[in-house]
């Protein structure tokens, strides 16, 4: 693809992002306006409601502006990242995002690293050494972990560390990195454990129809070593379908962090959108929502690009001018 | 077993030479079966080998084997020397040093053969040994004199991807890669097939050329005896995982020593005259395990008898430097010189006088896409096809053909331009009133290239002919005998009403295909390639249903072929097409004899064995 | 019987007594870490939603005017003395060098700011402060107080946390982030906050010029737990030294493996019935719900928490607070009783419009605790013929129900949450306020409420108190159900005089290593 | 003598049923006999309970499990085991509607998407885009949590959410075969459009069918559950696997065996299910033959 074409692909990629946010975040608003139950009932409390605590919540919280005003406003705030006051808390939306968002990050990011890792490399093994116990035994093992959602993992790994096999911390989040890495082992592999099976039947399906390609055969029978032949041929074809689903993957691992982190107690925006959830937190709800919406639709375009990386055909391909 | 007498010289030079090497792959559930059974060959230095057979018969496998790439789970036994050293034992990492070094390989389909991730000069490159760079040169440079070697002198071609070339260039750039390391033999497994008439000629005159001036062994794959003939010094018969016959190319040509070959050789038409009808063999190839312990070719064989069932046949001298695996030979080879001579009866051609004409074309044109993307298949293509009158479309891959077919049944819409069906003009089926598509559709059918999925896979047989006989008649009497009786037209047994197509050979779905076209009473049939999937074997077949078909069901042909040789054997008048455009038409033989335009010379001069 | 009698304070835990500003503990304790679950969002006691820790927290490092001891008498705080003037005037002598954390002198105008804004409107304890007339600085050591009418409840009111004190100047500073993460508050309490964040926690460092001497326990953490179980579990790893206010004390303990002490308090948790609602206007389906309860089983649902059944609306200890508790348990002795008996309760039933039992729904939050008593509930009144289907509805919307249209409130457990040493807390079920969630209004009882609060005669305020009760106990509006507990948790610590009033007090003062 | 002759080919099918039922998996045994034993819990589940599963029994909460409480009791006092019982009815049927409703709709409209193109098809694709990037478990812990309507809301709206991605999976399959030769045939010889989708297509893609309706209820059981543990959907107090899960992690520490049963039935039924999509989809797509 030109240079030209490249910037063009990419201008059309986040104007669409775009777009979807726009439609996103109307759904997400109108949704939760359509929500039973008026916040001033939670403002208020169980205190009398005098008319001028309500009209002044009203106008606190423009609750009596037309609907698209309302929208309006609440967007024009959103993308300044103010999505305006917790009615639980009266903090700042966006300060409780801001202050949890490094938790999932490094929780869905940790979860990520360890899909690839014991997704792609089983993968790999088990498609290379076909038939054989290993790859028996790791397609059974994927289908348990696919079928293993990250609350009972969670739960389960729970019991077993704290009771039978005290060697993780399942408590806290830790101080610093190292520590962090170390508190967060076992929510992350709650959490990567279903998608990381996903991504290991993924692979080796992948790695076995490549593995079957001619041209492996071909670059075999010019002599290069094996080595080569597994990580720049085989690898490399296989790492495209592979990529292909890695949209799929992410939407799972951020979705299956809501429930881990509620699983684990941990502070996180998964846990922040649920609790906004039980108590009806409108405004929470909604920053929440449309920041969860943003990063999965950025994650996207991120995996569009990987896949123009990978794949020539694509990228010199279908859109060349 | 039969160990072939050499001289001192011969052996020192030999290359390859293999002993009764079995290949046998594991079954899921237990057990093995046999692939190739016995195979036994030798290539010296500066000598062409060919392999040849038909689909299944164990070519691939032999090739893999002599470089040891077999896939999981198939073994080969038996000893595999290569310059004395038995490539059996040897581990990876010896494999390693002989593949491409020793001995390099080229694939059959361009398409899958090349990294489609990695630029054509990533993969010369890292295919070129140190020591095979001179002169100081990088190994861009000395990517680029491959290159050139193999006749591409387009620099631009070495930053490109695979995907970006077409089918010869791609071949070529395999070619370049499989010879980076220098090899001393080449195998090359069917390297032209999946390439068009013209640039297979080309591809194959180019792996001949290098193989010389190289001085390699080659070892040539093909499935086509006219290939072989043409390159090869001396020929290996493979027939369902056994060697038949073994001889010298042109003596193997001019007279076959195994009822296989001979069929083989009769069963392709000729392409210089016209015979009446082919000399088919029943059947079809079997799978090699199902035929172990006997005469491969006994099911098939005209002349089998009980001592053909008698344990499996050795091959033996039967003549100088020939070798043959029939044990009747001494009793038949009387009668198969006089059946060659029975087949080369050449047919009368009938008059050169048009029939009135059932279906017509009028100047019709289809683009594909729109824009700078849009692709002209046809272009102002005017044809037709008269009363039970057989005419053949030829052109190279690309032509258009196939788009033709499809306007005229339907499946695709014109541009521009008109279709006359039995009287009927219009320009899109769309826009033709339903009850007279019915008729139309009716009268117009066809038979599609490919027959493993031109049956719907989950019916059986009889669904599928039944559902073919009832949408044209609702209210037939007895659509059951129907059936029946369509499948005995195509000489099927009413038996495979029940079966699905998946119990079924290539052949016999092809037949399938035909009865179920056959179904509407079409007055047209078109054919696109009907043959072109099949084993030469089976493909004599079907060519004799087309041919006793007409004869008694009062049918036109529309008969898509770019095999010339077919299409004299099937058709009475001819149109060439080229890019898009008919560039000559007239009575087949006239237009095949006597070739007025340019394009449709050089068509005849790809022909194996013509002189180009 | 000596006053409190009936709350276990005096049986599992020690009463200590130790003069105001000064802790149990004789050493110091470096660092001290404490936990709550779930996360508090604010430390200004006028924040007053759910998630503002004034409740518990506040009392770290604010203080009011008054401290309560463990048998709810009133002792000096910020206050070193105090004074009845009149039935409607109170006079505060504040304590002299006092200094708030930032090195500014403690002054009477602080208290009447801070009085005057935890009287407003957006706090949501502005009740407490009802019958307030004027909050005056006499001079920089005096306010005066002065009520509209006589309120004998008024008198506790500065020593709960509602009246916490702060600096003016710092809250007049930051008007509208007073309280929050970043601007915290400043105030004159043994630490000084110096961080909170709602996803942690917060941080608090002894103040070394604090007026009772500097505290022992030099460093305080608080950490946020999003569940009790991972508080727990942090417990069993011990990183939390002190967990108070736990909620299913039972599963606490295996959990944590430590473990977990509960004491009744006199807040009360009642099953509601909207008097004047089809079937439950019916008296005879009361009676029969009041017969079919069985207190002692409905125990068991509180999660293992060690706390009494009760009989009336109003603790009896809270009657003891007022004047001579003999006469107080005479009075009590003569309040009918509804002891769980089925079949009295199916006789009741059969005698009402639906002598084979209803369905319907009953309302609760979707608090885990609440919700098991709720069901625990259901399940018995299933045995008469009475099905409840649980609707758990977020806070909002629970909200919504309770304040909601008097006549549309469905049957509901209720709990009083925390009370003071006053009678009058317990009732604020009845009258005209927004929670009297039985809607239940007989003339009479409107009168009774003033009476008992404006009543400066113990004799007579008692009698108004045990008219109230006989009244319920007759009309069975609310079936009292058991004693709300306070719990707590340490496996190192022991927490001293712990009881009704803990939050009314510097609370980590009373805490002693074991 | 005719030289000419036709081919009678050789049948080369033998009877392979019963070479193939002996083929069957162990395994594929074990999850039909676990959905069995399911589909039997979830239909007589009233009459198979021990106990009641809503009565309590205060003074025996948390008990450890018994020979009265095979799994012991939670909180309430309730026996477990009765209560796992009482709740497969939601956990069996319940994805059931979400997948058999998903895959119906899903097939209509990939079918017609796939077959036809145009105006559904742009519409499918653009559809399945969006929740692609926005995942549906997110929008229904959004939508379910905020307006409510319990456990019915959460079932429509994950079968609403399913829809295009079944859809788009069998529009994919279509386009697959619609070019292919015996789809063109039926449409030369005049077949009715409904009649080649229905049937000469469906049948072709029935294999990708099945596999991906049975990972869709292993999904939304999973998805379910996953729901009702985070409290949304669900009635308090009903035996519902996600929500004992989530009452029950309080006392993960007193009966360990109460609260890791219902997530163990989770993961056995969609294992079972996964396993049994996998088998489908060989055995059906086995039948095609070669492809
Ligand atoms: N991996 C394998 N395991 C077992 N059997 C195989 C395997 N690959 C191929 N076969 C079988 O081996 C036989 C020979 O295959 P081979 O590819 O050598 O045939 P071929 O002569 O090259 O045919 P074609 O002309 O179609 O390429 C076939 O019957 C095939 O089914
Ligand atoms: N659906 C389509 N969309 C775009 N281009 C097409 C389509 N079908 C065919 N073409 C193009 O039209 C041209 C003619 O194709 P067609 O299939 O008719 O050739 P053919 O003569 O049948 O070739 P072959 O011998 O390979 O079957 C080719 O360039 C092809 O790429
Ligand atoms: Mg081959
Ligand atoms: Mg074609
Ligand atoms: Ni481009």
């Amino acid at each position: 693809m030109s240079k030209s074409g490249f910037v063009w692909y990419l201008v059309r990629r986040l104007a669409t992002m775009a777009l979807l946010l726009v439609v996103v975040s109307f759904l997400i608003f109108s949704l939760t306006y359509l929500s039973p139950g008026s916040p001033v009932d939670v403002l208020l409390g169980p205190n009398t409601r005098t008319s001028e605590a309500v009209a002044a919540l009203n106008a606190q919280y423009h609750l009596d502006d037309p609907f698209f005003a309302q929208y309006w406003y609440w967007l024009t705030n959103a993308l300044h990242l103010d999505f305006g006051t917790s009615i639980l808390s009266s903090l700042p939306v966006g300060d409780q995002i801001g202050a949890r968002l490094p938790v999932s990050l490094f929780l869905g990011g940790y979860a990520y690293v360890l899909t690839l890792v014991f997704g792609i490399i089983p993968g790999i093994v088990a498609a290379v050494k076909r038939g054989t116990a290993f790859d028996r035994g790791t397609v059974a093992a994927s289908i348990v972990a696919l079928s293993a959602p990250a609350f009972v993992t969670g739960i389960f790994a729970l019991y077993l560390f704290a009771v039978v096999l005290p060697v993780f911390p399942v408590a806290g989040m830790g101080t610093g990195f190292v520590d962090g890495i170390w508190h967060l082992t076992l929510p992350a592999a709650a959490l990567a454990l279903s998608v990381m099976a996903l991504l290991v039947r993924h692979t080796r399906a992948a790695m076995i129809g490549v593995l079957d390609q001619d041209y492996v055969t071909f670059a075999r029978a010019r002599g290069l070593s094996s080595r080569r032949v597994l990580v720049t041929y085989a690898l490399r074809n296989a790492l495209i379908p592979v990529v292909t689903i890695s949209g799929v993957l992410l939407g799972a691992v951020i979705i299956g962090g809501v429930i881990v982190e509620q699983t684990f107690s941990l502070n996180g925006v998964g846990s922040l959108l649920i609790q906004s959830v039980q108590t009806k937190d409108v405004p929470a709800i909604q920053g929440v929502a449309l920041v969860v919406a943003a990063i999965i639709v950025a994650a996207n375009l991120l995996t569009d690009l990987a896949y123009l990386v990978v794949d020539p055909r694509i990228r010199l391909g279908r859109h060349a001018q | 077993m039969t160990t072939v007498a050499r001289s001192r010289d011969e052996v020192d030079s030999a290359l390859f030479d293999l002993q009764d090497v079995r290949i046998v792959a594991k079954k899921a559930h237990g057990g093995e079966s046999t692939i190739v059974s016995s195979a036994a060959l030798s290539v010296r230095r500066g000598e062409s080998i060919g392999i040849v057979g038909e689909s299944g018969s164990g070519k691939s496998m032999t090739a893999k084997a002599l470089i040891g790439l077999l896939p999981p789970g198939v073994h080969a036994s038996g000893q595999l020397l290569y310059r004395g050293e038995n490539l059996l034992d040897a581990d990876e990492r010896r494999w390693q040093a002989i593949r491409g070094r020793e001995v390099g390989l080229i694939l059959q389909d361009p398409f899958t053969m090349l990294n489609p991730v990695m630029r054509c000069g990533r993969i010369l490159e890292e295919s070129l040994l140190p020591e095979s760079i001179q002169d100081g040169r990088t190994p861009r440079e000395e990517a680029l004199r491959r290159l050139a070697e193999v006749g591409i002198t387009d620099e631009s071609v070495i930053d490109r991807y695979p995907f970006q070339l077409s089918g010869g260039m791609r071949q070529r750039v395999g070619i370049a890669a499989a010879l980076c390391r220098d090899p001393r033999v080449l195998i090359a497994d069917e390297p032209s097939t999946a390439l068009d008439a013209a640039t297979q000629r080309e591809v194959l005159d180019l792996i001949k050329r290098i193989q010389q001036a190289r001085g390699m062994g080659l070892i040539l794959i093909t499935h086509d005896l006219r290939v072989a003939f043409d390159t090869c010094n001396r020929l290996y018969v493979l027939y369902a995982g056994s060697l038949v016959e073994v001889g010298d190319a042109q003596q193997l040509q001019a007279e076959p020593l195994h009822p296989y070959t001979q069929g083989l050789l009769l069963s392709e038409p000729p392409v210089g005259r016209r015979v009446e009808k082919l000399v088919a063999m029943p059947g079809s190839v079997p799978i090699a395990d199902e035929v172990q312990g006997k005469c491969t070719f006994e099911p098939r064989c005209r002349w089998a008898g009980p001592e053909c069932r008698d344990g499996a046949p050795a091959l033996a001298e039967v003549a100088p430097d020939r070798l043959s695996a029939c044990v009747k030979l001494p009793e038949i080879r009387q009668e198969m010189n006089s059946l060659r001579t029975f087949a080369e009866q050449v047919a009368e051609v009938t008059g050169t006088d048009r029939p009135e004409p059932i279906l017509q074309v009028r100047e019709v044109g289809k683009t594909f896409g729109a824009g700078t993307h849009g692709v002209r298949a046809l272009d102002e293509v005017s044809i037709q096809v008269g009363r039970n009158e057989s005419v053949g479309i030829v052109g190279e891959s690309g032509s258009g053909k196939t788009t033709l077919a499809r306007v005229l049944v339907g499946l695709e819409t014109p541009t521009d331009g008109e279709i006359v069906i039995d009287g009927t003009t219009f320009g899109e089926w769309a826009k033709v009133r339903p009850e007279q598509r019915r008729t139309m559709r009716s009268n117009v059918q066809t038979v599609f290239q490919d027959p493993y999925s031109s049956l719907n896979p989950m019916r059986t047989v009889g669904w599928t002919l039944r559902e073919a006989v009832v949408t044209h008649d609702q209210e037939a009497a007895s659509p059951k005998q129907r059936v029946g009786e369509l499948l005995e037209m195509v000489g099927l047994p009413a038996g495979y009403a029940r079966r699905l197509p998946r119990a079924l050979s290539g052949g016999e779905r092809q037949r399938v295909a035909i009865a179920r076209a056959l179904a509407v009473r079409p007055k047209v049939l078109i054919c696109d390639e009907p043959t072109s999937a099949l084993d030469m074997s089976v493909q004599a077949q079907i060519l004799n249903v087309l041919t006793t078909l007409r004869a008694e069901q009062d049918i036109s042909y529309l008969f898509i072929s770019h095999d010339l040789a077919i299409v004299r054997h099937v058709s009475e008048f001819v149109y060439v097409m080229y890019r898009g455009r008919v560039v000559e038409s007239g009575p087949t033989d006239v237009v095949l004899d006597a070739p007025k335009h340019e394009y449709t010379r050089k068509l005849l001069e790809s022909i194996p064995g013509e002189p180009g | 019987q000596p006053p409190g009698a009936d709350r276990k304070t005096t049986e599992g835990g020690s009463v200590v007594s130790v003069a105001p500003g000064k802790s149990v503990a004789t050493s110091p304790i470096p660092k001290l870490t404490v936990g709550f679950s779930p996360a508090f969002t604010s430390l200004d006691p006028t924040a007053g939603k759910a998630g503002s820790g004034y409740y518990s927290m506040g009392q770290l490092s604010l203080e009011t005017l008054l401290q309560l001891t463990p048998d709810g008498k009133l002792q000096p705080g910020l206050a070193s003395s105090w004074k009845q003037n009149s039935p409607t005037e109170y006079v505060y002598n504040l304590r002299q060098g006092v200094k708030f954390w930032d090195g500014k002198d403690f002054t009477a105008d602080d208290v009447v700011y801070s009085l005057t804004r935890d009287a407003g409107p957006s706090f949501g304890k502005s009740g407490f402060y009802g019958s307030i007339n004027k909050i005056e600085a006499r001079d920089p050591h005096t306010v005066v107080v002065t009520l509209k009418k006589p309120d004998t409840s008024w008198k506790y009111t500065p020593a709960l946390p509602y009246s916490q004190i702060y600096q003016k100047a710092f809250a007049e500073a930051h008007q509208d982030s007073f309280g929050k993460p970043g601007t915290l508050v400043m105030g004159t309490g043994p630490w000084k906050v110096t961080s909170l964040d709602p996803n942690k926690g917060a941080e608090y460092t002894a103040n070394p010029t604090y007026w009772g001497g500097e505290p022992p326990i030099k460093q305080l953490t608080v950490n946020f737990y999003q569940s009790e179980t991972s508080l727990a579990l942090a417990m069993r790893a011990g990183q939390v030294d002190v967990a108070p206010a736990v909620a299913s004390p039972e599963s606490f303990a295996s959990s944590s493996g430590v473990p977990v002490t509960t004491r009744s308090t006199c807040g009360t948790s009642l099953f509601s019935m909207p008097t004047q609602t089809a079937p439950w206007n019916d008296i005879h389906v009361r009676l029969a719900v009041a017969a079919a309860l069985d207190k002692k089983e409905l125990l068991k649902a509180t999660g293992g928490a060690d706390i009494d059944t009760l009989d009336t609306l109003i603790a009896p200890s809270l009657l003891h607070n007022i004047g001579d508790p003999a006469a107080a348990d005479a009075a009590l002795a003569k309040i009918e009783k509804h002891p769980y008996d089925l079949a009295k309760a199916k006789e009741e039933l059969a005698k009402s419009a639906n002598p084979n039992g209803f369905s319907g729904t009953l309302t609760s939050t979707n608090d885990q605790g609440a919700l098991r008593i709720s069901q625990a509930i259901a399940a018995q009144l299933k045995k008469i013929g009475i099905n409840l289907e649980i609707q758990a509805l977020p806070t909002t919307a629970y909200y919504e129900v309770l304040l909601g249209p008097a006549d549309k409130r469905p049957p509901m457990f209720l709990s009083t949450g925390g009370c003071s040493p006053d009678a009058s807390w317990d009732n604020f079920f009845l009258g005209d306020g927004a929670l009297n969630e039985a809607n239940y209004h007989p003339a009479e009882m409107d009168q009774l409420l003033v009476d008992g609060k404006t009543a400066t005669d113990p004799v007579k305020q008692l009698q108004a108190y045990t008219r109230i009760l006989e009244m319920v106990a007759t009309d069975v509006p609310y079936v009292p159900l058991f004693k709300e507990g306070a719990t707590y948790a340490s496996k190192n610590y022991e927490w001293v005089n712990f009881g009704d009033y803990w939050t009314s007090t510097s609370w980590p003062m009373n805490f002693k290593p074991r | 003598m005719t030289v000419a002759e036709y081919d009678l080919g050789q049948a080369r099918d033998k009877p392979r049923l019963i070479r193939r039922l002996r083929r069957v998996r162990g395994a594929v045994v074990v999850s039909f006999v676990i959905m069995g034993l399911a589909l039997v819990m979830a239909l007589f589940g009233e009459w198979l309970v021990p106990q009641d599963p809503a009565a309590q029994d205060l003074t025996a909460a948390l008990a450890h499990p018994s020979g009265a409480h095979w799994l012991g009791t939670d909180e309430l006092g309730r026996d477990v085991f009765s209560r796992l019982i009482a709740g497969s009815r939601t956990a069996f049927f319940a994805p059931l509607v979400v997948a058999g409703g998903a895959m119906l709709f899903g097939n209509v409209l990939g079918l017609l998407a796939g077959y036809r193109g145009g105006v559904i098809d742009a519409f499918i694709m653009r559809l399945a885009d969006v929740l692609m990037a926005v995942p549906g478990l997110l929008i229904i812990i959004v939508v379910a949590g905020t307006i409510g309507g319990g456990f019915w809301t959460a079932v429509i709206l994950l079968t609403a959410l399913m829809i295009p991605f079944d859809a788009r999976v069998v529009r994919g399959a279509t386009l697959e075969q619609v070019p292919r030769p015996y789809v063109e045939a039926a449409r030369t010889l005049g077949v009715p459009d409904r009649r080649i989708m229905f049937l000469h297509i469906w049948p072709n893609i029935s294999a990708v069918v099945v596999a991906n309706t049975c990972i869709g209820y292993a999904n939304a059981l999973v998805g379910l559950s996953g729901l009702s543990f985070l409290g949304i959907g669900v009635t308090p107090g009903s035996p519902d696997w996600g929500q004992m899960l989530s009452d029950g992690q309080a006392s993960l520490f007193e009966n360990p065996i109460a609260t890791l049963a219902p997530g163990a039935a989770v993961v056995l039924i969609g294992v079972a299910m996964n396993i049994i999509g996998d088998w489908g989809y060989d055995r059906i797509s086995g039948r095609g033959g070669e492809r």
